[in-house]
């Protein structure tokens, strides 16, 4: 145990530098972005004296090391800024979307993985055959759909055709009260509330945004949990566990399935950090409040505290999702955290 | 949703509560409009298509019970409803106009801005003679000083509430009137998560006007277009915010549009001066001959506004109105041909990410044909923090597409704005010493006086002359309503849910 | 030669007679091996005659304009419509290919060298090399990358070269990665060090011996990227940052198409939609078959 | 108990069939140990495989009768034969810690057999699991009940295979090479374990082997396979003694063994006079308190601890020793492939050890000292042909270009035996013996003054071994070379060398001249590996 927890250690102290690195790239990229913040915040009418005047008041007048190292200190007393498009404190308003975007990925995650695992584990079962194929065409084709456009055409479909789905108009219809929150995730908190109605509710709006981000996210998690249960099956110890006369269900699901499950936890890993990037495009199409839509919002708007949370925040989702896989890999994998490498 | 709640759905996103505040984007204004009052506003009036307009020529009172202009036109002294309260039950007096009269002049940026085009400039200019009576002392007279107290910007706070929040740092309350609303007007915000949705609810201590018919107006903001356009056809919102043009004419007899030509605005092609070929006046020209205006009107307007080319002459003192000029290829190889730029030359063509929908389609239009005269344009879209910078503030884009739409609707207002030299919307870098000198004259004259209409006229026709913007055709501001009625068409394009009702 | 050198050729087993083919040989193999692969190279090369031959083939310019014929549906004239300038969308769909296989291909070879240069060296010297640079990568991989793309095209412009860059920046660490781990567990095999005792130099010895041999699981990455190279372009596209008009490409016709969808004119959007689905199927496809064709193991 | 009668086994694959099993028939009666030998590929496995029915997926048993005690094992049905495996049939594999599930503690998989076969319930599972530990002599088996298969060593992991193959009493065990992958000392402690085993609970057994010293020592009968079909069957002195089939021969010659010269383990046919050879007096490669300490993850590792030999020109030193006591790490010094902590590494009177090893590849010395590495395999590069591999040191060391390199590229194929039409081929497309040739080819290439020998033929067939060897000899003598040859296998150090240094731990323990050595050791640890050797019987001269 011991042991574990210096390797989470170490793990931390690695992650560090790149932390380091996130916030100064950020800062760095911010401030190459075209455009005068002080022009654009000023307001419409505003003249060059009071440009002036807003670029004093928003620090911009400083030089750029100046600049720099104010933002580290604010950051070091958990300050991330005002955001100057949502006029919010960049803090609150992370706090407030980011479990938006989480609630959609891990529910299109989970959906995908519900799919694209047991998809991946037939394949695998019967390399080459038709079915192998078609499981590989079917992910293939989800993939290749740029996600903005699945989402209109599910919601022109699903929506303004029959009528089926509920107003894409976020993360819950206007008529019902956000449930108290507790944790940010909508589904949560209504069942922790006990509101069944407020639940359904929010499951409804999930369930075209998550399917969206499903189709997408299924090719890499099939083709990964294909190509490591290949490995698994064909390997020494299922053979001696099939000589020992283990029925099927245990060697492919107690057996196979546990080994297979490491690279496709470092899989799931990845995709979710990307998805989590990506859903962007999602989000603006289904007018989800989620972190994404805030990042496209701010660059365009070249308002950097709110470039700058986003990209941070984001960096320390992606060190503590890093470092939840090694955990998860440990807990799977009694081989980690020793010197087998 | 219930009866009385009208559900409105927008692109963009409101950021602030306070007009006043640094950075406080335009749909964010609509909060001052329905939550607080201003001392007088414009009247109503119903448009040929039934709908509802503000009233330029009317000034009717709104927490001002009335008002006088003294003789000289410098002092105006208003007194104020005895009735009036704010939503907190408190009385309104002169001083909390006093004081938010001072805070609009004193916050810098746009609200000062605003408030100095009609001569208010200093907060030793107003005075609470009394608790219900209050003056405004002008440097001179001027007509655009009772019009500019109609606009949002000289709403009324609560001032003992803003005070109990005041600190050293920040002496206006800045940070407390962001996130609240303490006003006297129809509606007090019950919620605003930002970048989702705002909630009004009905105040009904209101004295502004008759109540409102909904008791809630939910504002939620939908991104995408295609989704916002779902929502309204189906019915599942009432209202839908700036519609595009396409949508507009299509749902046309679906749903209720209203799309109301948007007073002293025009989309324009700005040729700036400071880029060589432009300076030559036949370049100028040949270009406003090289544009396709029909196609471009069906196609990036889908019909919606008031055509801008092919007028017959300066009659009326209508601002905006058409140019000369027409699409004519022939023409505008004349034109090029005389010009020291007979070959042709490169220039980008500037527009501006956020209003690609109208502009995408028009630059397109303009560069095919431009091409055909040799002048090879490629397309730049400039998105929004750069935008401003780039056309306005620095005016650096040869050769743009802009928009200009002044609130007060004065045809001197407009070019004191977009003719002036230096002036912000002026992104021509245009320079004329006769407009200079019109504009001056005209500004705070009253329309009525024998000169205003001649010196006028000269603008324009030095205007169309000159080029340094060709207009294209004068914008609609369309807005769907399925299931709700009352919409109103303000100079300032926001939404006004005063008379807003369910049915 | 003399006595001993035959002894041991007697008894060896003897192999099949040697069959030795040329490359070519070994890509129709590798073709006739697998259906889908074969599939995935035929619709590789439908795209590439729709690249170099599409702007000869197409009824009409991409870029006139016609606005008495504008949003027309799919007809004889008009296969996938016209779009909301009368511009003939199947002519558009057809010479956009090449700007997208342009965009993947330079923006893949880019992230693929220098990906490979900076994992090869990681993996190879490790050390404080590797420190450094895992770090630098894990950077960039700590970036949401779709929002690091669009600041890099936000910052510098939306040109086609700059897309490329961005895109090409995104990917870097994921060849970075996957090169240093293929070349780490080969730093010390046995052909390795065969051939620094023939004399060759360490950088030798890894583009020439090592490297090459991480290549297959890089085709598979290097198809997928394609893929998402082209969607990562329509991604910008939808933002706004895309290739500027009136260029075509996909990615913004099904970026403004999908506007247009929910009015009807579904044509704007599904044609160059299925364009880009077809492209980025075909690249998800072709990854085992390029695996298979760089893998000399499977020649036979 | 058993019986097969015209077995055939082929498989479906992309290239069409392949018939791995052609017409095999056995029977192994109660209490009997059959031994099944040949050389790889010759389809043991697989008919061992098909007798549990465990074939891969392609793989089906196309013809004949496998009888287990009155059931047909080629129709019962599949829950019949979970039934039987492992609680009948038990099977051990070769490689035993990969035959264990990596993510499972070993108690948990003997427990699942043992559940399976309702040998245990819940309650008692732990106890019986270390109850069947014990039975395979793990000591301190309450411990090791919950160890990963990674926390124990190769002998211990065969040990659990063993007893997930026991545990539940089968009445016969097949095992599969189950001593290939561990060292020699622990190979035969695993032998003496599992024979004590079968005969304890008088058990049928089938050892399946490519080597027919360790099928002799253990077996009551020999089946002899070569192509998918049985070529000899016959008691194992009997099969030594008198090899029927021209191939049992073959394999009998070239099983090392007591009192046989190099040139014997081949064929009688092709058979040449041992080429004569001159050792000089002086000493090429001196080596000096050579010590190599790895920088481990926890502390520091001493690989090797100060070693010191010599090696004259023209002669040959054998290197033995355990595995992971340190003769790879020596010989990367000596080739300079890997820098020492300490020590002098003397060629032609100069220290090499004084030079890095990174830019020695630049150095005029890199020619001189060439070696051939254990796994052929793994030597050749995959994307190189023959051809390229071999060109590979003319082009970098000899500087020859085009004609004159092809010329001598066919020249070294010729020296080393291998069939000019297999230089275009690809490392995947030759067989373990021509991998070995051209790994050979290309480290004589240059002409070198010294090879090092990394267990060059650790990883072939016997057959093939004896002519990897044999052709060494014959370049020793045709271009006057040394050799320092590795390997932990002393019957073959004694055809090959003249002189032999056993190393322990990082340490020299013995050294000396072969003959003296292998006669009379003066360690006990060499007495040990010498009596861990398999030990074939007699054969009458041919
Ligand atoms: N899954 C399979 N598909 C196709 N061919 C196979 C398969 N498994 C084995 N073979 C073929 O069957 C033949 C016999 O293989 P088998 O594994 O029985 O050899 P072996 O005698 O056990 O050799 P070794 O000593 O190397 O283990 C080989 O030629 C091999 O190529
Ligand atoms: N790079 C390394 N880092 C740390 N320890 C090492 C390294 N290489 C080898 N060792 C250790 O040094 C010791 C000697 O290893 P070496 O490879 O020389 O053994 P060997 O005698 O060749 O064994 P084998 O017969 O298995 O090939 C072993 O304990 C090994 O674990
Ligand atoms: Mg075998
Ligand atoms: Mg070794
Ligand atoms: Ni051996």
């Amino acid at each position: 145990m011991n042991r574990r927890l210096r390797a989470v250690l170490a793990r931390l102290a690695q992650a560090l530098p790149v932390i380091l690195g996130v916030v100064l790239v950020s800062f760095l990229l911010t401030r190459a972005l075209p455009g005068d913040p002080a022009a654009y915040f000023a307001g419409d009418a505003a003249d060059a004296a009071s440009i002036e005047e807003t670029r004093v008041k928003l620090g911009l007048d400083r030089s750029m090391p100046e600049q720099f190292g104010l933002y580290v200190l604010q950051l070091a007393q958990g300050d991330l800024g005002q955001s100057l498009t949502t006029g919010q404190p960049v803090v609150e308003e992370l706090a407030r979307r980011l479990p938006a975007s989480l609630e959609l990925t891990l529910v299109a995650l989970l959906v995908s993985c519900g799919i694209a695992v047991p998809l991946g584990v037939l394949a695998a079962t019967r390399p080459g055959s038709w079915v192998d194929h078609a499981c590989r065409l079917l992910v293939t084709a989800g993939v290749s759909l740029p996600t903005f456009f699945t989402g209109v055409a599910l919601i022109y479909v699903f929506y303004y055709l029959t009528g089926w789905a509920p107003s894409p108009l976020g993360r819950l219809d206007f008529i019902y009260l956000e449930p108290p929150s507790v944790t940010g995730f909508f589904l949560i908190d209504a069942a922790l509330a006990g509101d069944a109605e407020t639940w359904f509710a929010a499951l409804r709006q999930l369930i075209l945004p998550a399917a969206t981000l499903a189709l997408f996210t299924l090719a890499p998690i099939a083709r990964m949990t294909r190509a490591a249960m290949l490995s698994a099956l064909s390997s020494d110890y299922i053979r001696t566990a099939r000589a020992a006369g283990l029925t099927s269900r245990k060697i492919l699901f107690g057996y196979a399935f546990r080994n297979a499950l490491l690279p496709v936890v470092t899989t799931l890993g990845m995709v979710f950090s990307f998805t989590l990037g990506a859903n962007v495009l999602v989000e603006k199409v289904f007018a989800w409040p989620g972190i994404g839509s805030y990042a496209v919002e701010a660059l365009v708007a070249s308002d950097y505290a709110a470039v700058q949370g986003f990209v941070l925040c984001m960096a320390l989702l992606f060190v503590a999702l890093n470092l939840l896989i090694d955990l998860a890999y440990s807990m799977i994998d009694p081989r980690i955290g020793f010197d087998s490498k | 949703a219930g009866d009385d709640v009208v559900v409105v759905v927008m692109g963009q996103t409101i950021n602030s509560l306070d007009l006043h505040r640094t950075g406080t984007n335009r749909p964010s204004y609509q909060v001052a409009v329905n939550c607080y009052d201003r001392l007088v506003s414009f009247g109503t009036k119903t448009m040929p298509d039934g709908s509802l307009s503000y009233d330029y020529s009317t000034i009717v009172p709104e927490i001002a019970e009335s008002w006088t202009v003294s003789d000289d036109g410098k002092v105006l002294t208003f007194r104020i409803k005895p009735e009036a309260v704010f939503q907190d039950g408190s009385k309104v007096t002169a001083q909390d106009v006093k004081w938010s009269f001072d805070r609009a002049v004193s916050v810098g940026g746009f609200p000062t801005t605003q408030m100095a085009a009609g001569g208010l400039l200093r907060p030793d200019q107003f005075a609470a003679v009394d608790e219900a009576t209050f003056t405004v002392t002008l440097d001179k007279p001027s007509k655009l000083a009772l019009p500019d107290l109609a606009v949002p910007v000289p709403f009324i706070l609560n001032s003992k509430i803003a005070k109990q929040h005041v600190t050293d740092a920040d002496p206006w309350a800045m940070e407390f009137v962001h996130k609240n609303t303490i006003g006297s007007g129809a509606y007090k915000v019950v919620r605003w998560d930002p970048g989702q949705q705002l909630v009004y609810e009905r105040n009904d201590l209101w004295t502004g006007g008759p109540l409102p018919g909904a008791k809630r107006v939910v504002l939620r903001e939908v991104p995408s277009q295609a989704t916002r356009r779902a929502l309204i056809e189906r019915g599942d919102v009432q209202m839908s915010w700036n519609i595009p043009n396409k949508d507009a004419s299509e749902l046309d007899g679906k749903v209720e549009v209203y799309s109301t030509p948007i007073e002293n605005a025009i989309y324009v092609v700005s040729l700036n001066y400071n880029f060589e070929p432009f300076q030559d006046p036949d370049v100028r020209k040949a270009v406003a001959y090289a544009i396709p205006y029909e196609e471009i009107f069906k196609t990036a307007a889908y019909g919606r506004g008031v055509p801008m080319w092919g007028g017959s002459g300066i009659e009326t003192i209508d601002w905006p109105q058409p140019s000369p000029y027409v699409f004519d290829l022939d023409k505008a190889r004349e034109h090029l041909e005389k010009s020291a730029f007979a070959g042709g030359f490169d220039v980008p063509f500037s527009i501006d990410l956020g209003q690609s929908d109208w502009m995408e389609p028009t630059a397109l239009l303009i560069q095919e044909q431009l091409a055909k005269l040799g002048i090879t344009s490629t397309i730049d879209k400039i998105p929004g923090a750069n935008w401003r910078t780039a056309s306005l503030v620095e005016k650096r884009l040869p050769l743009a597409l802009e928009t200009f739409g002044g609130w007060l609707n004065y045809p001197c207002y407009y070019f004191f704005w977009a003719y002036q030299e230096g002036h912000l919307f002026n992104s021509s870098n245009y320079a004329n010493p006769e407009i200079e000198q019109l504009v001056a004259e005209t500004l705070d004259l009253p329309v009525e006086h024998p000169d205003y209409a001649p010196k006028v006229k000269r603008m324009f026709e030095i205007a169309f002359e000159d080029l340094p913007r060709i207009p294209l055709f004068q914008p609609a501001l369309s807005v769907a309503m399925n299931g709700a009625t009352g919409y109103e068409y303000w100079f300032h394009r926001e939404l006004d849910a005063r008379k807003l009702a369910k049915g | 030669m003399n006595t001993m050198t035959e002894i041991p050729t007697v008894a060896e087993p003897q192999a099949p007679p040697a069959k030795s083919k040329g490359a070519l040989d070994h890509v129709i193999y590798v073709l006739k091996d697998n259906p889908v692969t074969l599939l995935a190279f035929a619709m590789f090369a439908v795209l590439m005659a729709a690249a170099v031959l599409g702007p000869a083939l197409v009824p009409y310019d991409p870029l006139a304009t016609n606005a008495s014929e504008a949003l027309q549906p799919p007809s004889a004239a008009h296969w996938f419509g016209t779009d909301n300038l009368g511009r003939d969308v199947f002519s558009r769909a057809i010479v956009a290919t090449r700007l997208d296989l342009l965009i993947s291909v330079a923006a893949v070879a880019l992230s693929f060298v220098i990906g490979s240069v900076l994992g090869a060296a990681a993996g190879y010297w490790g050390g404080w090399l590797d420190v450094a640079l895992s770090r630098v990568l894990d950077t960039i991989m700590a970036f949401p990358l779709f929002v690091l793309a669009m600041g890099i095209v936000a910052a510098m412009g939306n040109t086609i070269e700059n897309i490329v860059y961005a895109t090409a920046i995104i990917n870097v660490p994921f060849y970075a990665r996957l090169v240093r781990a293929e070349v780490n567990i080969r730093r010390e095999a046995g052909f390795a060090l065969a051939a620094k005792l023939a004399g060759n130099t360490d950088v030798r010895v890894l583009a020439m011996h090592i490297f090459p041999n991480a290549l297959p699981p890089m085709m598979v990455q290097v198809s997928l990227n394609l893929g998402w190279a082209i969607l990562n372009a329509a991604g910008l596209s939808f933002i706004g940052l895309g290739v500027r008009p009136p260029t075509a490409e996909w990615g913004i016709m099904v970026a403004e198409g999908a506007n247009f969808i929910v009015s009807g004119e579904w044509w704007l959007a599904i044609f160059p939609g299925l364009c880009l689905m077809f492209a980025v199927f075909t690249f998800n496809l072709l990854g085992d078959g390029l695996r298979d064709m760089v893998d000399p193991r499977r020649r036979t | 108990m058993l019986t097969i009668k015209d077995l055939a086994v082929s498989f479906r694959t992309r290239r069409g069939e392949v018939n791995a099993v052609r017409g095999v028939s056995f029977e192994v009666a109660e209490g009997e140990t059959l031994g099944i030998v040949g050389e790889s590929g010759s389809g043991k496995s697989v008919t061992s495989y098909a007798l549990m029915r465990i074939l891969d997926a392609g793989g089906r048993i196309k013809a004949g009768e496998a009888v287990y005690s009155g059931v047909d094992l080629k129709r019962a049905s599949e829950r019949e034969m979970q039934g039987l495996r492992g609680r009948e049939i038990s099977m051990i594999f070769q490689n035993p810690r990969a035959a264990l599930n990596p993510i499972r503690k070993v108690g948990h998989q003997i427990e699942d057999v043992l559940r399976r076969h309702a040998r245990a319930d819940a309650q008692n599972a732990r106890a019986k699991a270390i109850e069947a530990m014990e039975a395979v002599k793990i000591r301190d088996a309450e411990a090791r009940y919950d160890a990963y298969p990674f926390e124990l060593s190769g002998g211990m992991c065969q040990r659990i295979v063993c007893a997930i193959a026991l545990a539940c009493d089968p009445k016969l065990l097949i095992m599969d090479e189950p001593t290939t992958g561990l060292d020699i000392t622990t190979q035969k402690a695993v032998m003496e374990l599992v024979t004590e085993l079968i005969r304890e609970r008088s058990m049928s057994s089938i050892l399946i082997t490519h080597d027919l010293g360790l099928a002799a020592q253990y077996c009551d009968r020999i089946v002899v396979m070569k192509d998918g079909a049985i070529v000899e069957a016959g008691d194992p002195v009997r099969l030594f003694a008198r090899p029927g089939h021209p191939y049992t021969r073959k394999l009998v010659d070239a099983t090392p063994r007591e009192g046989a010269s190099i040139r014997e383990l081949l064929p009688a046919e092709v058979r040449t006079p041992e080429p004569p050879r001159r050792i000089s007096d002086e000493a090429l490669l001196s080596v000096r308190d050579l010590v190599k300490t790895y920088a481990g993850k926890s502390g520091p590792v001493h690989a090797v601890k100060g070693v010191s030999f010599d090696v004259k020109a023209g002669q040959s030193v054998g290197l033995v020793g355990e595995s992971g006591c340190g003769k790879s790490t020596t010989s990367s010094m000596v080739v300079r492939l890997l820098d020492p902590t300490s020590g002098q590494i003397l060629f032609a009177g100069e220290d090499l050890a004084k030079r890095p090893s990174a830019g020695f590849a630049r150095d005029p010395m890199r020619a001189k000292i060439q070696m051939v590495f254990q796994d052929a395999t793994d030597s050749l590069n995959p994307r190189h042909t023959s051809r390229q591999t071999i060109a590979e040191p003319l082009r970098a060391m000899a500087g020859l270009r085009g004609r004159a390199r092809a010329e001598r590229i066919e020249e070294l194929a010729d020296l080393v035996g291998l069939p000019r039409p297999l230089l275009d081929r690809f490392p995947h497309q030759l067989s373990g013996g021509q991998k070995a040739r051209v790994g050979i080819a290309r480290a004589i290439a240059v002409n070198p003054d010294f090879l090092v020998l990394d267990e060059p033929t650790a990883a072939l067939d016997v057959s093939i071994q004896a002519i990897v060897l044999n052709l060494l000899v014959d370049l020793r003598a045709r271009l006057g070379m040394s050799y320092l040859f590795v390997s932990h296998d002393l019957h073959v150090v004694r055809l090959l060398c003249d002189h032999v240094v056993v190393m322990k731990g990082g340490e020299i323990v013995e050294q000396g001249p072969t003959e003296q050595v292998m006669t009379a050791p003066a360690d006990p640890y060499t007495a040990e590996l010498l009596e861990a050797a398999p030990k074939p019987p007699a054969r009458d001269a041919a």
